[in-house]
Order: C-alpha cells, then structure tokens, then sequence
C-alpha cells in the first residue's frame, strides 16, 4: 500500500477563479435608509389623496395637519395636561388587563394542555367563545364591574386570554417524549414534571401568545372604553369623533399605536431575557 | 473463532442483579407482537449490549426493564424485587443527551436528586456531581448553560446525572448514536472507563456491532417479528478494551460473526 | 319613469326613530316625487355627517348639536327639517326616585348616552337653568345606552341619566320604569331632525323639495291616528325585527311620535325656529364644542322647503 | 471465545410481575360526556346567576329564554324569512374579505417573507398598523367604499389580513438550509426556489395564519355593520341590543360562533386536503 | 502497511475531471480561516472521500467544489472550465435526503430536469428516473409519498434525484450519517456499485474512518484551524469492495494508520 502527500503548495501559474456572489443594491442601503423610504411613499401617497379632494377632511385629514395635532397632543401630553390623564388610565387599564389575561390564560393554559379533560371538554368552548364578537360582552362586564377601569380591565383581559390560553397548551404539548420518559425514569411526579419540566419547556411558545395578546389587550381597553365610558384615551377618541376632530382622531390612534409596539417590545425584551436559552429566529413581528 | 451457542444459560460471572424471565410485549390491543418471551440476567459489573434491526424491540425491552412501561407477560427482577416502575435504583441514558437550557451543567447533573429528594438534597449532591464531572473531564463547566456545550460533552453531562443516584445498572438507548463516529469511539472508552471504576452494571442498546464488541462482555443479538433474543455472544477479550483492539483478526472475527447473524434484508 | 336613487342615512338602525320615511317609502310618497329612496344605519350623529361630506348619502338625520359642530369643521351640512320638535332628548330618573326637579340633582352623579355631546349640552342647560354647575354640584358620567345605563341605575352609580326620547321608553318598556323630569320650556330645544349638503341645495333645489314634500306627507299621515295600523305595519317592513313584538312598537312609536309635534303650531310641522338655532349654538359654545360662534349661523339651517311643503309660507 | 444461547424458555414457575398502568377513571369517561358536562356546569352556573337576580335580565338574560330565542331566530333562518337574507349578506362579507385578505395577506407574507426590504422596511409599520383599533378606520371605508357590503368586506379583510402575513412570512422563512443548498445546486432561479420550495414549505404556517384569520373576518365583518350600516347579522344584533332585547342579542351572537367555527373548521379541513403530508400535531385550537 | 506519503502528486489513473490550485477561504470579514491552499486533483471515475474532525472545513471545501460559495484565493476547474457557481454537470447530495414530501417519489427524482429544462423535459426523463429506481431497488415506489419511505429508502431516492442529470462528479457530503450504522453499511455498498455502474467520479465527505477505507481509491485526511489536507491515503484494497474485507487485517492497519493521524483532542 503505498501513501502519498500533497504539498504542492507552489504559488498557481493560471488566475484565481475567485468569484463574488452577487448582492442586491439594495441590499447595501441601511435599513433606516429603507424605512424612511416606503415612510415617505406613504406620506406622499396620503397627501396626494388628500390633497385632490379623493376624500372629504372630515374622513381623513391631510398629513399636515395630522403632524400639527401630533405635536399639539404631545405637547399635552407632555406638559402633563388633561389627555396625560387619560393617557394614564388607560395604561392603568391595559396593565391590569394584561396581568390578569396571563393569569386566567396560564391557568386555562395549564389546565387545557395538561390534562385530558381539559383538552378534550374546555378547549372546544374557548375556541367557540374566541369567534363570539366579543364586543357584545362588554354592557355586561359594564354592569358587573361597574364603569370604573374594571369593566375595561375585564374586556381587554377578555380578548388577551385566548392567545395565551393556546400558546401555553402549545407549549406544554411540546415536551419531547424523551424528557417526558428521563422525568419518568427520574420517578418525577405530574407537579414535578409539569414545573420542573413542561413548563420551562412552554416558556418560548407562551411568549408567542404573549405577543398576540399583547397587541389584543390594547384593543380590548379602548374597546371598552368607546363601550363603557370611563375617562381613558378612548373616550378622548370617541370626543373627537363625536365632534369631527379626525386630525385628533388620527394623532391619538398614532399615539396609541406607539404604546402598543411600545408593549410588543416591552413582551420581546422580556421573552429574550427569561427564556434566554431560546435562539434567536428571523423575527417577523406578532408570530416572535 | 465464535463457535455455534450453547442452549443452557452460564452461571453468571458476579451475583446477578437482573433478572428477565418470558418477558413479552403487545402493542397497540394486541395487534402488534413487539416482544417474545425473552429471557436474560444481568450479572453485578459486566457489560452487555443488545444488538439488531430497527424495531425489532430493543428499546421496548429497556423500556420494560427500567420500568417505564408494564411487560404483557413475564417477570422482571431487579436485585430481587420485581420491577413494577421507575426506579431509584435504575439509571437510564437515551440517544438525546436531554439536558434542560435552562439550568447550568451542574443544575441538570443534580436534577434527580432535586426530584427524589428535594433542593436541600440536591444542594449537598453538589460536590458529588463536581467530582462526577471531573470525572467525565468536565472540570470548569460546572456553571455552564447547555447550549454552549458541544454534542460529546452534554453526553458526557448526561452520564454524570444518570451516574449521581448511584443506581445499581444503567441501561443506555444508543446513547451516542447522535455523536459523529469519532467523537463516539472516544465517548465509548470513556463510558467503559467510568463502569469499571464504579464496578456498575451496563446494558447497552445499539445499532453498531463495532461499538458492541469493543465494549461488552455479553452480546445479545435481537430479531424481530416478534422481538426475540435469536443468540447470546460472550466477548472475551481482555480488559481493558482499547481502540486499537478494533483492527485485530479476533475483533474482525466476532463482528463478522454477528455481521452474519444479522439478515441484511431487514435494513433496506 | 326614471326614478332619481337617494340614499338616507340615519344614525341608528330603527325605522320608528325615522318613522316619516318610512311611511313616505311605504306609501309611495318618494316614488309619487320620483324618488327611490334607500336607508341606510351607522351608528351615531358623527358618521352620519361623515358619510354625506364624502357624498355616500344624501339625507341624514343627526342632531343639531353635531350639526353646529360639523360646520364648526367647514362641513356646509345644512338642516331642512325639523323632525324632533319637541327635543328628543331628556332628563329621567327611575319613577321610585325622590327627585322631582332637576334641582333636586344637587351632589348627584348624571350619566349620559352616546357621546354626540348634544344630549350633554342639553343637560348641562337644563341643569343650568336650575342654578347647578358641572363640576361643584354634580357630575356626568358617560354610561353609553340601554344595558349599562340599567346597570348604573341598579348599581347606584348613577342617579338621573340623559336620554333620548326613544331610550327612555325602551327603558320603560322592558321594566325600568323611569320618569322625566325635564321641566317643559325645554322642549323648544328640538333634538334629530333632516338634513343634507349646501351643494345638494344650491345644485339641486329640486331634489330636497321633493324629497322634504315626501317626509312631510309621510310625517303628516302618521300623525292621523286613522292610519295607525298602515304606518305599524310600515315599520315592520322598515325594521323587521324592531316590531317583532307589536306592542312594543307601538308604545315605542307613540313616545317618538309625540315628540314630533311642536309647541308652536303657527308654521306648522318641521319648521325650526331661528332664536332656538341662537340657543343651540350658545350650549354648544358652553360645552366647547364650538370654540366660536359660527360666522354666520343662518346658514346652518333653511326653513324655505318646509314652509313651501307644509303652506305655512303663504 | 465461547458462545451461548438463550432458549429457556421454559414456563416461569414464579408469579409474573405484569403490573398495570395507572389510567384515571377520568381518561375512560366518553368525549361527549365531557364535553356536556361542562356544558351542564355552565348552563347552571349561568342559570343559578340569573334566577338569583345577581345581574339583571337585561344584561344577561336566563338560558330558558336565550333558549326561546335560539329557537326562534332558528325557525326565521329556516323558513328563510329576514334573518335568512341577513345572514347571507353577513356571509357574503366574510367570504369576500377572507378572500380579499388571503390575495393581500399572501402578497404582502410573500414580500416581507422574502425580500429584505420587505422584513426591513415594510413589516415593522404592518406591526404598527396592526397595533392600532382598526375599529377607527370604518368610517374611511365607508366614505370611500359606500353603505353596501363593500366596506364591511374591507374591514374584515383588513383584520384578518395581518395573521396571514405573518405566517406566510415565517413560512417562508422555515425552509431549512438543505433545501436551499439543494436548489442551488441544481441552478434554481429564485423565483424557481419560490415556487417550487419555499411556498409549499410555507404552507403549514400559512395555514395557522389563516386560521387566527378566520377568526378576525368574522369580527370584522359585525364590527364594520355595526359602524358603516348594511342589513346584515350587525345591524340585527344592533337593533336587539339597543330595544335591550338581550335574549335576542345572545342568540344571535351563538349563531354567529357556530358559523365561526364552521369556518375554522372549514380552514382545519382545507388545511388537512392541501398540506397531506403534514403529520397532525396535538390540535390546541386558533394556533393549530 | 501505510508508509511515509511521498510528497509528489502521482499521475491520474483516469483522466483528471477535478483540479483545486491553493483554494483558500475566510469567514466573516476575515476572521475565520476555514481553509488554506488546498490542492487536489480528481481522476475520472475515482471514488476519494475527506476525513477529518468536526469543523475543520470539510463542508465549506464541498461548497466551494460544488460552486455553492466562491472561494477567497484560488482556482477550482471542472472538465477544463473554471467553477463560478452551480453547475449541471455536477450532482451533490446531503446528510438529510431531503425528499420534498408534496412530490411523489418519481416527481422528486426529476426535479432538477423540472428546474433546468421545464416541465416537458421533466415528464420526458420519467422513464430514465424509473430505471434510476430499479436500479437503487425501488422499484415500484414510483408514486409513493417520501413520508411514507424509511430513511435509507429516502436517501437512495436521493441518490436518483443526483443521478438523474448525469452529471460528471458526484459530491456526498455525509450523505448517510444520519443513518443507522448496519442501515448505512448497505447503502455504502450500494453507492459504490451504482458509481462503478456508471463509471462517475465520486467525491465524499465522512467522519467515519472505516466509510472512507471501504469506498475509496484515495482519502483525504484534513486538520483544522486552518482546514488544509495534511495527508493523502492511497488505498489499493481490490475492487468490488465487499463489507468482509472491513475485518481483514489490511483493512484494519489502514483504519489504524488514519486514526493515529487524527488527533483525539479534535473530538471532545
Ligand atoms: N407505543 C407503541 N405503540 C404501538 N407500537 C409500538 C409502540 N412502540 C413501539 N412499537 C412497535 O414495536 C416494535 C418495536 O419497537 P422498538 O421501538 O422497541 O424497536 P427498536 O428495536 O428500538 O427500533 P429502533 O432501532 O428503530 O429504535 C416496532 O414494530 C414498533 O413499531
Ligand atoms: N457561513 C459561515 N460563516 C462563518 N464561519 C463559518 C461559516 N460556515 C462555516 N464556518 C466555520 O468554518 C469552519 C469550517 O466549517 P465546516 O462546516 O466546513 O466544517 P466541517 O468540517 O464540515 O464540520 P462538520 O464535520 O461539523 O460538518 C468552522 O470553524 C465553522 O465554524
Ligand atoms: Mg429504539
Ligand atoms: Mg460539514
């Protein structure tokens, strides 16, 4: 058997056949390049409609004058004026609204991934009551609790759950049969198991309801607000509504929409450092 | 030269600690015959490996033996109490080392006392398990998060939690069968090298009559439909066993035994 | 014939509340003016007014607060008719209550209904005019209609509720029995009447003339008690399920019909008087809902159709 | 070396250590069984709160009447009286503005899945927007798209658009390394690989879009009669809620959620014929 | 017995198809060197596989063979023409078989036609991917779905779908690790007849060191950091390779010569 070595590493006589793979232009312009650009399409394509009278100001006001009431209301805002209030109750409402839909939704959660009974008796009512107009349930939350923050807290509690209802069960279905079998060998009870194990294991898709609730809670505050009254940003909007004031409309929505992605971060940045074992996937927002 | 098997079984080498007499199992109401009445005893410090097709029932038959699922009939023994559930005295190890992202190396290795024992009991195991894991030259990883362990090293993680409740045998499912083939035949020298300085009992599952040969004392060769023991292969070749063992004539002898054994049509 | 499609939009889905067109559709009125007339329902004053400015409808019927607010906004809406005469709005309280007067209300908590503020600018007038001031002696809360305003009754949270004439007697009709206690000179504040756009009356004349003949003709026949039945049965065509229960409607229809006839009779039905157009505009600027007077409020209103129908003109 | 074999297979002479496992006696109970049970708890929760006059019968009327009325508005879809027409507009709507939020939220799940100026630039305001009450953007649809159903299909398709962008996106990005070398290698265009690999690698997060979907055009779609008029299943719940007929109000609503769980059912369905090479998952509802 | 490697390059036993000149490659801006100068020279109809550890560059030297990646210094020529990205006259194939399961069997093996030549062309070498079939043993699996086909059934189906273009060199990276060693064993078997059946220039990455003897006229043994070839085995075991010949003594001393190479350290 003979063996041989390769050493010839004499510099080659021929050219290289080094080759670039190719790259997009656009691939090359900064992202904030890119955002700015389809920001300021929009805006143009937004004037113009406006601007040509497609539609009547009433509807849809002019960028112009959307950007004036922006700074008016952040300048209230700000200088900690009425609609800083209204900001805060709000807030108030989609804090205690989110805490308590995790709560009922963990449990749900729990109880539907977790056992049998659950899955097979609970969960077909929850899917039932998920595709219930769930607006209708507000005059009802507002003559339990009342017209205080409670009857929002409940309504926006009400359209987050669900999400994290199915995210926790997800997760729970997804521990791998053979940690399920190391656990049994272990001689784990279901408890054990379920904290010990199922949970941690849920964590990452609990988060993905998480986010989809997160974006539902906000919803279902101002839902109730436009429904049950109270003193939040929603009864600003339906004011201004009620008086054709659509550039204020349109501020406070934006307002409101900043909060909310101001929330879906908030939950982002808390699933990156809870779950901190989870890898990274390409992000494509209410999914995670 | 392996000669034709005898049929009476031989006196076991130490006290026997495992017992399995007409073990069968049926899956699935009957309908699927994974298990035949088979027989085999472990005795205290050897090594076995059971060896055949996919699905022939290896694992079913580990299954049986740590207790995780009932036989359909028979009697499995465990140092003379009969099996009946997951037991302490039982380590088990499968293909995918398991450990949990969310504890460090040392958490994970700790985790089976955390459960039998609770936190208090886990928290004095701790020395145990560093030793343990200079054991399996793990030093210095004691606080690490899985993640950043490689495939060989969270086995080796996993040996140390199966290794931590000192049970009596330790049955392992293809435990490196996810490892590439070097880093395997490294892991199997470890693995030996671990038993023979706690004197514990293995049985091994596995696809690889190499593996097999170079770590057992007993092989047993599995064919299915239904899953029986069709012959029991003694390794006698001396301990310990090296790497290199893996060229001579003998080595190449016995595989090429069992290679034969084994009816190629049941791999296609 | 060619009939000319108009759409009227109304800002809830009862036909009752709209009952004149209705009847004008179920007796062939419109079609008499060559008029094929469809309704439509959106939910409040505010988007009634938005779907004529972007000229999706040409008739609506909102109240006259949004009105004053919509041309506050440079929206030439311009009322024609006067459809709720006698104020479709009110102050009630449940009929147990010890409250008789509205200065009775002194350190009470009043709800309101919708939020399209002119029921809030009537209230606070009513109120004002019985020496209370919002804030020191007494507070609005924003209760919405029907299920929660019950609520807040029961629960206490709220002692008197400003209501349209419609809600109180849905109110009564299903076992809330309430009283109004609004004192009678405020009936001159009329509530929800008809309207359409500047262009529409400067462009075509024509076209509001027939279709306020048509609304006319349909209020005046069902004021006739004689066509009680015909103009029930044109409500169920209009709203089917609104008259499920007969009873129910009629009651409903008795209480929004008798709000339609004015204290006034000198220029007959539908007409609206200019000096409670001025008081109007005064609650509107109390309330902030105007941050000026209108700069000339005799282009809010146009009495010129409903004279010309009714005959009072001559 | 000696070799050995195992034939004892004589009768074991001691007692088999068989021993059985542990199945609750709640795992052997039927489904159905269940599954009326815990309807059974419900109805009498529901009913023991009504009868004890804890909430008033305008708010939450008794399940015997909500019963009456169930069958009565059954008998007017039936006898194919107004309730039938309302019920086929409102159906119409969903159809349309599913289907308008399929073309859309799979256009734009294909350009934000698979350019980077679409995940850069394009999905970060898809996730503002999607923030915002959408509720606020009825009367814009009306003015634009008038009283007929129309506008009620924008609205639908507008809510239900977002969920199905997500997954086609993650979708897209599913396709695992191999496969993309693979096409590589064999010189696929990127509108090739596109075609004939990513999008049917997609399809499974597409499905699970469009079933969260699913549910959104139905809310959609009452949502926007209940703002922007038209003579469907809205403005009949409308009607009922504001004459504070709550029986009816109630009745109507569990018609709709069992026309939404048909759709969903409809979606799993679809889902099952198309993507057959998908093994089934633990099915936990909206996240399929 | 292995000697010492000769440092001058033997003349091609067939016609060269494959030459690398100082093939180098960087990652990430520079900072991770993953290969340096390779050289190598593939003869028609040769059948030579590269060894070596985890992540010392076997995979990115197939890349770039393969067009995949372009390299950072260096020259890669196939049939006389310079490699600049994927090309038809190379057939590649993976660890998974990746079988995409919406396409039956038969549909999946004509994918590439499907992609470079259009439908027509694709219903056209049907016939020719029923031979590819019967020839790997699959015959009548024609219409089967890849989910209902066993792991080694799927990679042979691969191999059809690599075979179907007749492209000039094969590159296999790790295409049956994911197998079960006696599963893998008898498709290694069946690799080696299909390229003697068609006479194709085969190209193999592996880990494992028995694999590479068995199916090699050369192996290649690589060393990390940065990847370069430090040595070229020539293996001179008779043809058809046969699985018994892995427990002849020959055999064994080249496994153990490639081993002593290898680094153990490389495997933790
Ligand atoms: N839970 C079960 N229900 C029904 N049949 C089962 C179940 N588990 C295993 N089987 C069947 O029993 C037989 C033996 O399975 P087993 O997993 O023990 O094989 P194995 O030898 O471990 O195979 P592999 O080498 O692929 O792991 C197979 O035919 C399998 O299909
Ligand atoms: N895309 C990449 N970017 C940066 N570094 C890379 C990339 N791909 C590979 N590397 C690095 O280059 C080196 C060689 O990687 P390669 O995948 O070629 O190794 P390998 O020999 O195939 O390993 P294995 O046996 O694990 O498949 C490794 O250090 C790896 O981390
Ligand atoms: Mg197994
Ligand atoms: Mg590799």
């Amino acid at each position: 058997m003979s063996l041989e070595r390769i050493a010839d590493s004499s510099p080659a006589t021929e050219e290289d056949t080094v080759w670039k793979e190719e790259t997009g232009w656009l691939d090359r312009v900064p992202r904030a390049a890119k955002m700015l650009f389809v920001f300021a399409v929009f805006i143009l394509l937004w004037d113009l409609v406006t601007r040509f009278g497609m539609v009547s100001r009433i509807i849809l006001p002019t960028p112009y004058e959307t950007l004036k009431d922006l700074i008016f209301v952040g300048k209230n805002l700000l200088t900690g004026q009425y609609m800083l209030g209204a900001l805060w109750i709000t807030l108030k409402e989609v804090f205690y609204g989110f805490l308590l839909a995790m709560l009922i939704g963990f449990t749900l959660g729990v109880i539907v991934g977790e056992t049998a009974f659950g899955e097979q008796a609970i969960m077909p009512y929850l899917v039932a009551i998920d595709t219930m107009p769930k607006v209708a349930f507000a005059p009802l939350f507002v003559a339990w609790l009342g017209f205080d923050i409670d009857s929002k807290v409940a309504l926006a509690a009400f359209i987050a759950t669900f999400p994290i209802v199915v995210g926790t069960a997800a997760g729970l279905h997804s521990a791998d049969v053979n940690s399920r079998n190391l656990f049994r060998t272990m001689g784990a009870s279901r408890w054990q198991t379920l904290i010990k194990m199922k949970l941690p294991m849920a964590l990452p898709q609990v988060f993905t309801g998480l986010k989809i609730g997160s974006v539902g809670v906000m919803a279902g505050a101002i839902t109730g607000e436009f429904l049950g009254g109270g003193k939040g940003f929603g009864e600003l909007i339906r004011t201004a509504a009620s008086q054709l004031n659509t550039p204020r409309v349109f501020s406070l929505i934006l307002y409101l929409s900043i909060i909310g992605l101001a929330i879906f971060t908030l939950v982002s940045f808390a699933q990156r450092r809870i779950v901190f074992w989870q890898k990274d996937r390409v992000s494509t927002g209410g999914e995670g | 030269m392996p000669a034709a098997a005898a049929l009476t079984e031989t006196p076991p080498l130490g006290a026997p600690v495992y017992q399995l007499r007409n073990v069968g199992k049926t899956y699935a109401r009957n309908a699927i015959k994974a298990l035949d009445s088979v027989n085999l005893t472990l005795t205290q410090g050897s090594f076995s490996s059971v060896i055949g097709s996919s699905g022939c029932g290896k694992s079913t038959l580990l299954k049986i033996m740590s207790g995780l699922i009932p036989p359909s009939t028979g009697r499995v023994v465990l140092q003379g109490k009969p099996v009946t559930g997951p037991r302490r005295d039982i380590g088990m190890m499968f293909q995918q080392a398991t450990l949990f992202p969310w504890r460090t190396t040392l958490e994970n290795i700790v985790l089976p006392i955390e459960i039998r024992d609770g936190k208090a009991a886990a928290k004095a195991a701790r020395d145990k398990a560093r030793a343990l894991l200079e054991l399996v030259g793990l030093k210095g990883f004691e606080n690490t998060y899985p993640g950043e362990l490689s495939g060989g090293m969270a086995q080796r993680a996993s040996i140390c939690r199966m290794l931590i409740t000192e049970p009596a045998v330790l049955l392992l499912d293809e435990p490196f069968s996810a490892l590439d083939e070097l880093t395997r035949d490294f892991m199997n020298m470890e693995l030996q090298r671990i038993c023979t300085s706690r004197n514990a009992t293995a049985f091994l599952v596995t696809h690889s009559i190499p593996e097999a040969v170079i770590l057992s004392d007993v092989v047993y060769v599995m064919k299915p439909r239904p899953g029986h023991i069709a012959e029991v292969v003694e390794i006698d070749l001396p301990r310990p066993r090296t790497l290199d063992m893996m060229t001579t004539p003998k080595f190449g002898a016995i595989v090429e035994h069992i290679r034969s054994r084994l009816d190629k049509e049941a791999f296609i | 014939q060619e009939l000319t499609k108009v759409t009227f939009v109304q800002p809830s889905p009862s036909a009752i509340n709209s009952f004149n067109v209705f009847v004008a559709i179920g007796e062939g009125f419109f079609a008499e003016e060559g008029l094929d007339v469809t309704v439509e329902s959106i939910n409040g004053s505010g988007p009634v007014l938005q779907a004529l400015s972007s000229g999706q409808a040409q008739f609506g019927r909102p109240g006259p607060g949004p009105v004053l607010a919509a041309r506050g906004r440079d929206v030439d809406a311009v009322f024609i008719y006067n459809f709720a005469a006698k104020s479709n709005f009110g102050i009630v309280v449940p009929n147990d209550s010890a409250v008789q007067s509205p200065a009775d209300l002194k350190g009470t908590v009043i709800g309101t209904g919708t939020a399209d503020g002119a029921e809030v600018g009537f209230a606070r007038n009513v109120l004002k005019g019985s020496g209370l001031e919002e804030g020191t002696d007494y507070t609005f809360l924003t209760v919405g209609d029907g299920g929660p305003a019950t609520a807040a009754f029961s629960s206490g949270e709220m002692q008197a509720y400003s209501a349209s004439t419609a809600d109180a007697a849905i109110l009564n009709q299903r076992g809330v029995a309430v009283r109004d206690i609004t004192p009678g000179e405020y009936a001159r504040f009329f509530g929800n009447g008809f309207i359409t756009m500047g262009d529409t009356i400067r462009n075509n004349p024509e076209l509001v003339e027939k279709f306020v003949r048509a609304i006319y003709r349909g209020h005046i026949f069902a004021l006739d008690d004689a066509n009680r039945d015909k103009v029930l049965a044109h409500m169920a065509a209009g709203n089917p399920q609104e008259s499920e229960d007969p009873a129910f409607a009629a009651a409903l229809f008795d209480a929004v019909r008798s709000k339609t006839i004015p204290v006034d009779m000198t220029n007959g039905y539908g007409y609206q008087p200019p000096e409670v157009w001025e008081e109007w505009q005064q609650v509107q600027l109390a309330a902030g809902e105007l941050t000026a007077p209108l700069p000339d409020l005799t282009a809010a209103y146009t009495n010129e159709f409903t004279l010309k129908v009714n005959g009072s003109q001559n």
